[in-house]
Parts: C-alpha cells; structure tokens; sequence
C-alpha cells in the first residue's frame, strides 16, 4: 500500500469532552497525525447522518464522531441517541461499499487526551493500510 | 434445569474416611432415580493445599474434571464442600481466555473455549428433586442443626451457593425429610477445617463453639455436607468435651444418611455405625429405628 | 456580502514556533470575502484587542476569525472585544491553531502549516453563515420551593425568606425538624441537639415570607427556571390547623397505640399525634391506617364485613375547638415557583440487612440512632439507656463501625463521614450516663476529618476509657443473656472475643426513600445510591444540571451538621441571586423551526432531553414543533434527527456544518 | 369478497359515515389495478380486489388527515397505516380502515400480469391486516417465513464486490424521485434533495450524487419502512430498492427488536433507547 498516501479524516466532536479532550492532547503536547479535521459540534448527538454520508461523497477516507462516555452525555441523554444511529448507519454504508474500518465512533472524555492522540494515531494507520477510497 | 443424569466427583476423602457419605449419596440418587456417573480416573481436586502453595496448580486440577465432565456434556456434581469449592474456583477463573489457555499449556491439551461448566453440589441436587423423595418413614421428633460450613457459600461470586449468612438450602430438606430445622447462628462458621492436622488447638476451639452452640439452639443432632466438617464435628468431639469439661453429645450425621434413613433404606446400608458418636440411641429414643 | 477579517496569533513561539504564520495570512487573504487577513504577536492581549477594535472599524468588517488557542479558552474575551466596536458579537469564529495543530505537530512545521489553513478555511467558511443572535428575556417568578424541612432545608428557607423573597417548605413528616430532631446530642461540641434545632424550626413556623407545608409531597413540577409550576400534594390531616390550638387533649386521650417511627420503634404514639413534643406546626394529624373511627367508616363502607371496629371518636369529643374535621380530603395544590432546593436529606442503613450482626433479629442489637433515642430525655425511656429485650442496664457496650458503609459486600462502598465520630460521641456519653459502662469500638480507621474531630476523639479514649479495636466483626451471636462479638485485633493479629450486654451498629447514610423518583420529577440526575448530582462536584455543589433546581445537605452524600447548614445558606445564596434579576438572560445559541418545512412528525418532541419542544396546530391544520427557549440547551439531538432539516441550531447550523466540511475539499 | 367490500363502502358512504372510499378499480387496460377514489355510494361496483392490487393506498390519506375516509388496505397497507398514526399523520377517528386478508399479490408489469408473487410478498409472513375496522376474506393458514437471503448475500461480498454492485445499480438511477413519490413514508413537503440552501445533493446526474441520495432515502426510512415495496416497483430503472430498505429493516429487529407498522403505539427505535444496552460497540 501506497505509505505517502495521506488519508483525510473528518472528526465530528463534541465540544464538552472530546474536544476538550483534544485541547488536553495539545496542552499536554502529544503529538499525533495532522490527518484529522476536527468539526466542533455542541454534542455528539447533533452529527446528523447526512454529515457523515456526504463527508464520504466529498472525499473523506474516514469519519470519526467522538462525545462524552456513555452517561457523561453534557446534555443526559445525547449520546445514547448517537449510539443508535451510529449502530445503524455504519452496517449500512459498510453494505453499500465503505468499509465500516472508515467510520468510527469513539468516547473520548476531557481528561482522556492521551486516548484521543492515540485513537488518530491508531485511526490513521487504519486508513493508510486500507488504503484511498477509489470512488 | 432439572437434569436426571449427572458426572459425580467423589474426592478423595469419599474414598476413605467419609465412606458413609459416598455410598448414602449414591443410595439417595438411586432411590430419586438420578443417575451419578463417576468421572473415569479422576484425580485430586487439590484442596486445602494446593491452591495454597501454587495458584496454578490449584486451578489446574480442577480443570482437570471440569474437561472431564464436559466431555461427558454432563453438570458436574460434587458430594464434598472442599471439592466444590475448587471446581467452582476453576470454573469462575476458566471464563478467562488468558487462563483458559495457560491451564491448556500446562496440561500440554487443548481445552475446550466452552467455559459454561456447570458444577452444582449434593446439597442442590437434592434440593432440587425434594418432590420426587417419597418418604417412608419421616423423621418426626428429630432436631437438626443444619451446619453447611464455610466453603459452600463463600466466595458468593464464585459458589453463588446460597446465602452466605443464612443458607437454607439443606434445612429445606431437612424439612421435607420431617425433621425439624433448629434456627442457629453459626451454620456458615469454620470448624477448623483442615487445621486438625497442624493446629488441633484451633480445630478444637472452633467447632467446640460449634457444637455448643448447636446444642444451645435446643439441636440433638448436626447435618453435614462436607467430610472435613464431619470428621472435625465427630471424631474431635469427645476430645472437645473433655477440654471444656461440658456434655457435649451430639450425634453428626451426612445429610445424604438423613435422607436415606427418611426414604426408608435399611441403616446398614447407610453405615450408620461408622461414626464417633453414635447415632443409634438417639434414633432409638425417638423412635426412627 | 461578508466582510470578513482574520487574525492569526503567534501566542509567542506557542504557534508561531511550529506555524508558519505570515504564509498562513498569505494564503488566507486570497479567500473570498477575507478583505483583512494579519497577524498578531498575541492576540489576547489587550493590544491585541486594541488592533483587532481598530481593524474592524477601519474595514468596516462585518465578520471575524480569530486563528489562536482554543475557543474553550478566549472565545468568551473575543466575543466582548468584537462587542465592543458595536458589531454582534455572535459574528466570530474561532480556529484553534493552537491545541488542535501547533502543539500537537511540533514536529513538522510544514505539515502544521497547512493544516493550520485548513482549519482557518474551515472557519472562514462557516463564520460566512454566522448572523447576528440576540439573547432573550424571560420574567422571574421570584418564590422559592424548598423540598424537605431538615436542617438544611430549614437554613436555607430562612435565608432565602430573610433576604426578602418568599418561600415554600413541603415537609413530608407531619413536623419540620428531619434527622437532627431525633439526636440527643451533637459532636463535637456535645451541645444539646433540640436546644439548637427547635429555635430555628421556630423562626421559619413563624417567618411571614415562608409558608410551610408539612404532611405533604411534591407530585409533579414543569416549566423552567424562573418559571416552575409544582403539583403538591397536601395529605388528609383530619384536623383543622386553623381552629386546632395544639393543646394535646386528644393525644393524651386517644387510646389506639402503635410504635413510633419517630422513636424508631422504641417507643409508642397515639393514632392522633405529634410526632415529638417540640414538633413544628405543634398541631396533630390522624394516622388514618389506624384510627378506629376510620376503620370503623371503612367497615361501613364496605358493607359491614368482619367484626365491627369501635366507634371511638373520643379525640373529636374532647376537642375543645371542634378542629377534629372527619371528611378532610387529601388535595393537590398547584403552585408557581422561580426556583427549587431539593434537602430532602438522607435515611439510616437498615442493619438487618446485617444477620451475621443478628441485626434485626436480637433487640439489644441497636442502630446509632436507636440508641440516641435511647439516650435523649425526651426519648421513650425518658433518657435511661436499657436493654430493649430486658429493660437491664448495659455495663459493657460494644460498637461497631461502618455498618452500611465501605462494605462492598453490602452495596455501600462509600464512607458515610459522620459515624466515626457520633461513634465516639455515644461512647463518651454513655459513660456520663452511667460510669460503669466499658465501651468497646470495632473501626476499620477512625476518619477525624473536622475542626475538633481528632481531640474529640482522643477525649473519647483518654476520658471515657474507649477502647478502640481495628478490625469489622466477623460475628455476633447470642450467648445466654449476653451478646458475643468474635472480631481480630488487627493491630496485634490476634482473634478477639467481647461478651457484650448491648450492641451498638453505626449505620451509614442513604438517600431518603423516593429520591430516585423526585430527581426524575425534577429531571435532574442521580447516582447508582440515588444521592443527587451536582452540575460540578467542586465548582458547582449546590447546582443541578438542570437550570433552577438546587441540591443541598445529605441528600446528596453524606454529610455532618454544620455542612447541611453550609450548603443549605450555599443554596439559599444561589436562589437569592437568581431572585435578584428581574429577568433571566438566556443563551440565543438554541434550536429553531422553520414552521414551513416542519411535517409534525413530533420525533423532535419525543427525543429532545430537556422537553423543551413542544407542539402546536397551526391556522391550516397543521401540527408543528415549537421550541421552548427558556428550555432548550442547544445540543441539537432534534435537528439531526429532523427529516426535511425543519429544525436547525443557531451557531451550527446545518449549512455552517456542511460547509466546514465542504471547505476541506475546495 | 369483493361484495362484502362494495356492501361496506356503500353502507359507509350511506351512512355519511365517510366522505370517501379509497380502493382499486380495473384500470382501462382492463387487467391491472388503479386506485379509485369513490365518493358516491352508487359508484361502489368500481371497486375491485384481486392480485392485482398492487398499490399501497395508504399514502393517499395523507391529504385526508381531517376527513373522514375509508379505505381498503392489505396488510402491508395497514402497516403503512400504523406508521403515519404513529407520526400523528393521520387521526384514527377519521379513519375507517377495511382490512382484507391477503396471500400475495402478482408482479405486474406495464399491461401485462406475470404469474408470480411479488418479491415482498414472497417474505411476507403477514396475512391479516395489522389494524382494522372491518376484515374481509378468510384467514390464510400457510405463511411464508421472514428471510434476508439476498441481504446476507450481499453481505458475504467483499466490500469491493459491494461498491461494484451498488455502483452499477446507482449509476443508471436518473433522479426521477419515483420512489419518494410513492413512498407513504416519505411525506415531507420539501425533500432534503430538493434543499439548495444547504446543497446535500448535487443536481447532477452523478454518481456520487445518485448515491448520496439513495443512500439518505433508505436511511431516512430506517425503522420505517414497512416494506410495501412500491418504490422497488415504481422504479423505472429496476434499482433493487428493496435491497437497501430490507438491510436496514433486518438491522433495527435485531439490534432494537423493533419492526415498524405492527402497531401505532411502540415507540420508534430513533425516539428512544436504553441506558443499558450495548449494541455491540462497548469497548
């Protein structure tokens, strides 16, 4: 596999943990892979499927949706409800052709930035195995 | 689940010094219509002191029947408190794959990924067929302390036995069989165990509060599930007695004879007359023999 | 058309050490709608600001990007700088070039640097979208719910009331007073619990601005803070509180007993009663489950069956001012509130759930709080400590610690913080009471954490003559007429046997029965013991998730007196400064529905957290989502779950998402 | 049968109970079925019920929500029906529903009636209508089972072969919306592909965009669906929609043990969940 292929990945996360969790990788200057995008939404429940379907038209190699741990959820509740689409659509679009490698959904809390430069590190490698997506 | 047919797991002690409690099991079952099918060229369970010396070995063993049984696809049964307990620990450690595989690389076998072993103990098993046990002569009069020891209901998340303060799996039976269950404190409480062979002292002091406290509860006689308990319970006793200067006398029966004096098989056969203490008068005076 | 001006900070070396800033700013100023693209040594200095004030002036921007730390850090101070030259300062974004890129890429400037353009595209792209957002107002109801007449509840009415704003206390007991009421004495300081109590359950009786609900619970609450409305359920008492005098005829007289709760079984009370002398209205109330009149109203109505219970009535014949009133109903009172305080404090550990202990099942083994009970003058026994089983005096009295608290085995991992210390307490006054008394005191540690705890322990053992033993017991079981413990010595590893003539189990707190239930109704959270949540167990203790619903005292963990009291003023000082607003400003960053897109498929209202969307029929028929501001949090579940995209979220828009991704392939 | 049918329609038109009966009538090919709409109780002898009924009906109460109207519904239509209730689409009491027991109807092509079941038929263990007011016709014993064969056959592809197989399908998709059309499910005044503000889909015939909307509209029918496969068969190009709705439909059952249509009550699986449940994805 080509090794200078360089995948892009779209993060949607959620402004309580997991982007503070990414602030903290920083703040704590762990370094990972510049191949994540990261999209700060209010909540992991606010990523619409249609965000990551159309991440993927456009080009994206991967998806990542990152929130609070299950019963963290800033808003109670929100991330139950990620949990479910997420379940769904993944399966699905893995059927329609997209490895299901290229969508991840992952609990990431605020205190856990060591975890998030690990989870792109890990995520990238991934990509880079598999390979571009040819559409 | 009910099941009718079950691999039995005598232990050593079954062999030799608690006969008695192997041949009344095997009576009982016969009478409930349970088929005991004993595990070809079993070994020791390893208890009281392997696993106290090597953690490994002492599941090792274990295991060892657990494969056994489960190539039987039988639950595994087992008559001695001790035993069960380290089958049950090596069940609860095999649900580990890390273990699963070390014990298999010690055992220089593959062992089965299946890790639902089901190991129940004499005391369930009858338990659980109280309805087929049809009672010729039913034990009216008699008072019994039920004393289940230590290892059947501790660790809870290992035996998952019964409850641990207060069981009431054998004073269950010991009801259907028309005896009467005394209500006492000490029926999960160590007698000593295999302390008798290095500290007898211990052995002594503890199952002298045992028995007196049996005898407080207004009980004239103990029920067993466990051969170490018994021989701790009976053959220590008139030792314990003369120690603490007090009548003492308490007669120490397996649950198993219990219930087959109660199902009407002949007293002979129960070996009766194997204990310490002996049985007989009291039976006699109340009229069950 | 966007006027947009971007400014990329260097944070001293922080970025411009890994970013190449001026390629950056050159990169970023041929984008369209970027009229102003500079940078700027640190940009959250108050220069900075000043040449970002002057720049948006000068260009006349309408939008700013801010390329620097994360928004989490400055986006608050960036918002009020753009605010300041008059613009909206919903109209910036931030690019975190800092968290998220320089110091996380620190080893390969290139590649820091393009992703800092792409984040900083990213931004231009969605700050294109942003428009201007103008918090709303909402009115006040300025009346307060207080839920539980303990200490805490009690301290915090009365703050609230003193500071001008009135309040209502539902007290589910027919008397304020909780816990502290039922204790003979308090550490560490051993003043006498009731002289202390009973002034303030006093003052809040007689406060003109607190009304007070005793025999009553809470049943519903909607609405939002500032805007509550709470269903509260007042019991049937039977007795007419406004002609009743409190002159206790009746529960002098009334001849149906039953044990007190109060005196947690120790004692007795009357089926019409006060539940203790200095209770709070002084005014009784009819335990109708056992009232003979009522039972006997019962056996009427349902036809005659069984034997006939007497027609007693006598409270009712003695009543000097006719308040026995028979057809009293329970009814449900409705009221407004602008805030809550849940004190509903805590309940003991039921010790019989301790056979190895004989909890439960051997009378002279008690719980701490018996033995207050036992202790207390105003107690059943009139402050003599005997043997429930045979009224004996107990010369030696064993304790036990930790019973219902760091017991895994039990469910009750945590500390519950005050038995270490009423343990000492009990023992130090059991040998005022009767000099005899040898105490023994079973500890797993002795936790002294408090101002005099630690002396007032030593007190314990060097004037009362404790003694302490480490270790739980693993027994205790009945002996003839004694009691014996079989514990070990773990200090010296030895086994350890005491013949006792009275044993003393010191129960752990847990949150009273129902507070699962309230938390739901007030749908704030719990945890897996059913104590409260706080919004933030060091920077926010007395708040909820929930805006307007406060938490106070024990019913949130484990707390000693003077903490209650603390929290319960904490509390009070929170509502008092919501009080002090007239309107509540609320954030504008929340959901909206396009009325002409929505397809009233309610999805939105069935998912939404905080039921904050609710429905509505248009002139045409139509059912349609409507979003309640004052509710809505902005998390935005409704909107990804909306089909035809009729729900979107002020400041993420759905066209802002899309273009932030868009951005990264053009 | 179909006498029982016209008696009811014309009693509840009679009766004033209804304004309108919605059911099918012999089309003028003379051999397939079209759907009537008949307001006059002396028109009730239009109305037909035979294999060739292939319509799901229940689409059209939409425009009825605050009339009252009858219509006759086969099984999958009475899922439909409980769908739309259950999206407070329609209100029960304005609806008088005529259930008829069905074993299947026929694939029918243009003028012509092939003598085969429609595929949705061929999986469809349901007989009897879910909800009803008046059923007609006799219970059938013998049920075919639920199967997703040709799902998991899918499945079993390397996801290479899957893009393949989707490609070729979605490239001769040409956007004519037939699909959404017919769908009951899909009653949303403005279709997020009609959006241009923001822009989901391109307007071009595109593959990517072709896609992306094939892909948003089974997602958007995600535990809706109830399978009445019209917009399989309304497909002018023989997209095998049914193929996307069924993955999905065999998901929901088993991850959330939800199947849409059974009833109007249970809650969707997308308005709810379980604090508890792992759903497979737990680290």
């Amino acid at each position: 596999m080509a090794l200078d292929y360089e995948p892009k990945i779209v993060g949607f996360l959620c402004n309580w943990c997991s982007y503070a969790g990414a602030d903290l990788a920083g703040t704590s200057r762990t370094t990972y892979p510049a191949n994540v995008r990261i999209i700060r939404v209010p909540c992991s429940g606010r990523v619409d499927p249609l965000f990551v379907v159309k991440a993927f038209q456009l080009g994206a190699d991967g998806v990542l949706i990152s929130g609070c741990h299950v019963g963290d959820c800033h808003y109670n509740e929100g991330n139950f409800h990620t949990r479910r689409r997420f379940v769904l659509l993944r399966p699905f679009l893995d059927y329609l052709g997209t490895e299901k490698e290229r969508f991840r959904l992952e609990w990431v809390s605020a205190s856990e930035g060591k975890k998030f430069s690990q989870l792109v590190s890990e995520f990238t490698e991934t990509l880079k195995r598999i390979g571009p997506r040819k559409t | 689940m009910k099941k009718s047919r079950y691999a039995y797991y005598p232990g050593c002690t079954l062999k030799t010094s608690a006969k008695e409690y192997d041949i009344s099991a095997r009576l009982v079952c016969k009478a409930l219509g349970i088929e005991l099918e004993e595990l070809k060229d079993w070994t020791c369970c390893g208890a009281a002191s392997a696993h106290s010396i090597d953690q490994l070995l002492g599941i090792a063993l274990p295991a060892l029947e657990l494969q056994a049984a489960a190539k039987l696809e039988l639950p595994l049964v087992a008559a001695c408190a001790l035993c069960f307990s380290r089958l049950k620990f090596a069940a609860h450690e095999l649900k580990e794959e890390k273990v699963r595989n070390l014990i298999g690389e010690v055992m220089g076998k593959e062992i089965s990924q299946d890790h639902h072993y089901e190991v129940v103990h004499l005391l369930q098993l009858l338990d659980e067929n109280t309805d087929k046990m049809k009672i010729e002569k039913p034990l009216h009069g008699l008072k019994v302390a039920c004393y289940y020891g230590c290892l059947l209901v501790r660790p809870k998340e290992v035996t998952n036995f019964d409850d641990v303060e207060n069981p009431q799996t054998m004073d269950r039976i010991i009801q259907v069989l028309g005896a009467e269950n005394v209500g006492w404190d000490f029926k999960t409480e160590c007698c000593g165990g295999s302390h008798m062979l290095v500290r007898p002292d211990i052995v002594v002091k503890l199952s002298h509060r045992l028995l007196a406290q049996a005898q407080q509860a207004g009980a004239d006689c103990l029920a067993v599930a466990c051969p170490v308990c018994h021989s701790n319970l009976d053959s220590m006793q008139k030792t314990i007695a003369a120690k603490y200067k007090d009548n003492i006398h308490l007669p120490v029966f397996y649950f198993t004879q219990l219930a087959g004096l109660a199902l009407g098989l002949p007293p002979k056969q129960l070996l009766l007359d194997k204990h310490f203490i002996d049985p007989l008068p009291l039976l006699m005076n109340k009229g069950l023999m | 058309m966007a006027r947009i001006g971007v400014f990329v900070c260097h944070c001293g070396t922080n970025i411009a050490g890994t970013v190449d800033v001026t390629k950056v700013v050159e990169v970023i100023k041929k984008l369209p709608m970027v009229v102003l693209a500079t940078d700027s040594k640190y940009t959250c200095s108050e220069p900075g600001q000043a040449s970002i004030r002057e720049a948006i002036i000068e260009n006349n921007l309408n939008r700013v990007v801010i390329a620097s730390c994360s928004p989490r850090m400055h986006e608050a101070t960036f918002r009020r700088t753009v605010a300041s030259t008059g613009l909206n300062p919903y109209l910036l974004e931030i690019a975190n070039i800092r968290e998220q890129c320089s110091w996380v890429h620190s080893d390969d400037k290139e590649v820091a640097t393009a992703k800092a353009i792409e984040i900083i595209k990213m931004a231009v792209s969605k700050v294109i979208r942003h428009e201007p957002l103008f918090p709303t107002q909402v009115e006040i109801t300025k009346r307060a719910l207080i839920i539980g007449g303990g200490i805490t509840g009690i301290q915090a009415a009365l703050d609230i009331a003193n500071a001008g704003y009135e309040v209502v206390v539902v007290e589910r007991e027919p008397s304020i007073g909780g816990r502290m009421s039922q204790l003979d004495k308090t550490f560490p300081t051993l003043d006498c619990s009731a002289c202390i109590l009973t002034p303030k359950m006093v003052d809040l009786g007689q406060h003109p601005k607190i009304k007070l609900m005793t025999y009553a619970e809470v049943k519903k609450v909607k609405g939002f803070v500032g805007n509550f409305e709470a269903e509260i359920l007042q019991k049937a008492r039977k007795v007419d509180h406004l002609k009743c005098t409190g002159c206790g005829t009746c529960w002098q007289k009334c001849p149906q007993k039953i044990l007190s709760q109060f005196d947690l079984g120790l004692g007795k009370r009357t089926a019409i009663y006060i539940p203790f002398a200095q209770a709070v209205p002084p005014k009784p109330v009819i335990d109708v489950s056992i009232c003979r009149y009522i039972k006997y109203l019962n056996w009427v109505a349902t036809g005659q069956e069984g034997k006939k219970p007497p027609e007693c009535r006598i409270c009712e014949k003695l009543c000097p001012t006719g308040a026995i009133t028979w057809d009293q109903e329970e009814e449900l009172i409705t009221e407004k509130f602008g805030a809550v305080v849940v004190a509903t404090g805590y309940q003991t550990y039921d010790h019989s759930h301790y056979q190895e202990y004989g909890g439960g099942a051997y009378p002279d083994v008690i719980s701490g709080l018996q033995l207050e009970r036992l202790m207390s003058a105003s107690g059943p026994t009139g402050g003599e400590v005997i043997r429930p089983s045979d009224g004996a005096h107990p010369k030696t009295v064993a304790f036990v610690c930790c019973v219902g608290s760091r017991d895994q085995q039990k469910g009750r991992p945590y500390c519950s913080k005050v038995c270490c210390m009423y343990t000492a307490k009990h023992a130090i006054m059991l040998r005022e009471h009767d000099p005899e008394i040898q105490c023994y005191i079973f500890y797993i540690d002795v936790r002294t954490g408090g101002k005099d705890f630690e002396e007032f322990y030593l007190r314990a053992i060097d004037e009362a003559g404790v003694i302490y033993i480490k270790g739980r017991p693993s027994k205790i079981y009945r002996d003839g007429k004694k009691l014996k413990i079989l514990g070990e010595d773990a200090l010296i590893g030895r086994p350890v046997e005491i013949a006792a003539d009275l044993v003393v189990l010191a129960t752990g707190m847990e949150p009273s029965i129902g507070a699962d239930e309230l938390a739901r109704i007030l749908n704030a959270s719990y945890d897996t013991y059913n104590f409260m949540v706080e919004a933030h167990p060091k920077l926010r203790p007395v708040e909820t998730q929930t805006d307007g619903v406060f938490v106070a005292g024990a019913c949130v963990g484990p707390r000693d007196i003077p903490e209650c009291v603390a929290h319960g003023g904490a509390a009070a000082a929170k509502v008092s400064a919501l009080f002090s607003q007239d309107t509540l400003t609320t954030d504008p960053l929340i959901a909206v529905v396009n009325q002409a897109r929505c397809i009233g498929c309610l999805l939105c209202v069935a998912i939404c957290p905080f039921k904050a969307i609710s429905y509505e029929v248009t002139r045409d028929k139509r059912l349609i989502a409507v979003v309640n501001e004052s509710l809505c949090k902005g998390c935005g579940l409704c909107m990804a779950s909306c089909r035809p995209k009729a729900v979107d979220l002020r400041g993420f828009t759905n066209q802002q998402i899309l273009d932030e991704v868009n951005s990264l392939w053009l | 049968m179909i006498n029982e049918i016209r008696n009811k329609a014309k009693e509840l038109l009679e009766k004033k109970r209804v304004e309108c009966v919605i059911g099918y009538e012999r089309a003028t090919d003379g051999l397939t079925a079209r759907p009537a709409f008949i307001y006059d109780p002396s028109e009730v002898d239009r109305l037909i019920f035979d294999e060739t009924c292939v319509h799901n009906l229940s689409r059209f109460l939409i425009d009825k929500k605050h009339k009252a109207t009858a219509i006759v519904a086969k099984p999958c239509d009475s899922r439909g029906i409980n769908l739309l209730l259950n999206e407070s689409q329609l209100k029960r009491e304005n609806l008088f529903i005529i259930g008829v027991v069905c074993s299947g109807v026929k694939k029918v092509r243009f003028n012509q009636i092939e003598d085969s079941l429609q595929n949705k038929c061929q999986y469809c263990p349901q007989h009897v209508p879910s909800v009803y007011d008046f059923l007609v016709g006799e219970p059938v014993t013998e049920t075919a089972s639920r199967n997703y064969a040709e799902v998991t056959a899918i499945e079993d592809m390397t996801s290479a072969d899957r893009k393949l197989f989707w490609a070729e399908h979605f490239d001769r998709c040409i956007r004519c919306y037939g699909c959404r059309q017919v769908c009951m499910g899909c009653y949303c005044y403005e279709c997020f592909v009609d959006e241009l503000d923001p822009l989901w889909a391109g307007i071009r015939i595109a593959s990517s965009e072709n896609r992306m909307w094939n892909t948003m509209r089974a997602f958007h029918l995600a535990g809706r669906c109830i399978s009445c496969g019209e917009c399989e068969r309304v497909c002018p190009v023989n997209i095998p929609l049914m193929l996307l709705n069924r993955k999905l439909e065999k998901d929901t059952v088993h991850l959330f043990d939800f199947e849409p249509g059974i009833n109007a009550e249970t809650t969707p699986p997308f308005a709810t969940f379980k604090k508890g449940e792992d759903l497979g994805i737990s680290k």
